[in-house]
């Protein structure tokens, strides 16, 4: 059960080898990857964060992930500082017996993370710099859980 | 009473500043930001639009009626986009 | 857009390394895998397949997916023959613009994976063999889509 | 009329074959089906619960009262265990 919050790249592979899977006990692993996406006037995104919140509000995320399902483990990634296109921003693994444990748990972290998680992405492209507004159908998306 | 402020993204541009201590009688947060506002202008260019203003105290997300009793840090940001 | 059915194990970050991915257009990426769970008594899992009807199976799942949802790139990799306890079984990886999208896709595949991809699983454990019954759910959830 | 037929799973193992050329007048999978059970117990054990048999027509999934009219390859098994 891990959160890491940090400026450097992250493998996924990596991450998902130190999922704790063992015993039999995991059916299923569900990863998502988020990735700076744009059209070719974007450059880069600045992602800001506060950092004395940031750790806690992921783990408070992840916490109650592992209350609501029967999860084996769980592993956020996020990064933050400049971010050129493609690149990869976070990711969230987890492990579980069932499938439909994992799908929603994954699905209910990356809402909270997108709307709940102390970051504010600023875009710089071609025309200049812009911070992103939040989505009001991220906020909305919080209400199925 | 004397509240550490931490202002970020387009607020921290607007303010020109990421922190700051200032010296309040502010009870709530809302009278934290009318303080604020009547500043300077830039304050009230950044607290002009409050729906899409958000605030933490002590790193927890709090509404903008909640008192500022026993409260060390107030942060101001805009709707968070994490993931 | 690849559907590989195969004995032997496979890698999930080549997979994914090998996923369409370019040009700024995929913003998320998700990624399931499936694994041999069980408690002590199992050793391990038989895959039968249907080799002349598996791969259409596959393709068939995965192209309706692609005209369902906005995606980049699909990717599924299915195993047969001896599966040990804790063995890979099989993933699915998407890549498309938005988050919501890749996670509906998958777990639409995964679900026509589970009834309507021609694989059968017996179990070999301490106390003999046995073929596992499919699950009344997972046919109840394809009513979903 | 010649008709491959394929066996999977436990109906595989009911039967005893994987595989077999049949000859027969069936126009249905239901008279297929039925022609089976009558040749031999093992036959008619295997097929005895048909809530968990599935068949696919040429590598289609398709319903017992289907027609076998150019059809080369019939393939019994029971309900799919994939993912």
């Amino acid at each position: 059960m891990t959160v890491l919050v940090q400026e450097k790249n992250f493998n996924l592979a990596d991450e998902i080898n130190q999922l704790k899977t063992a015993d039999g006990a995991t059916g299923a692993i569900i990863s998502f990857i988020g990735i700076v996406r744009g059209d070719k006037s974007l450059k880069a995104l600045e992602l800001e964060h506060y950092p004395k919140m940031t750790f806690t509000a992921l783990e408070e995320i992840k916490n109650k992930a592992l209350k609501k399902w029967n999860l084996i483990d769980v592993r956020i990634v996020h990064r933050f500082g400049h971010l050129s296109l493609g690149e990869q921003i976070m990711m969230v693994a987890v492990a579980a017996p069932h499938r439909r444990e994992a799908f929603e748990a994954a699905d209910y972290i990356m809402d909270f993370l997108k709307s709940r998680a102390p970051f504010w992405k600023k875009e710089h492209g071609d025309n200049g710099s812009v911070w992103v507004n939040a989505n009001p159908e991220d906020e909305k998306s919080l209400a199925r859980w | 009473m004397k509240i550490k402020i931490l202002y970020f993204a387009w607020l921290r541009e607007r303010i020109g500043k990421s922190s700051e201590v200032i010296e309040t009688e502010a009870k709530t947060v809302e009278q934290l930001i009318k303080d604020l506002r009547s500043k300077e202008e830039r304050y009230d260019f950044a607290f002009s639009d409050l729906s899409s203003v958000r605030v933490a105290l002590d790193q927890t997300l709090s509404t903008f009626d909640s008192s500022l009793k026993n409260v060390n840090e107030v942060a101001f940001f805009p709707p968070m986009t994490g993931g």
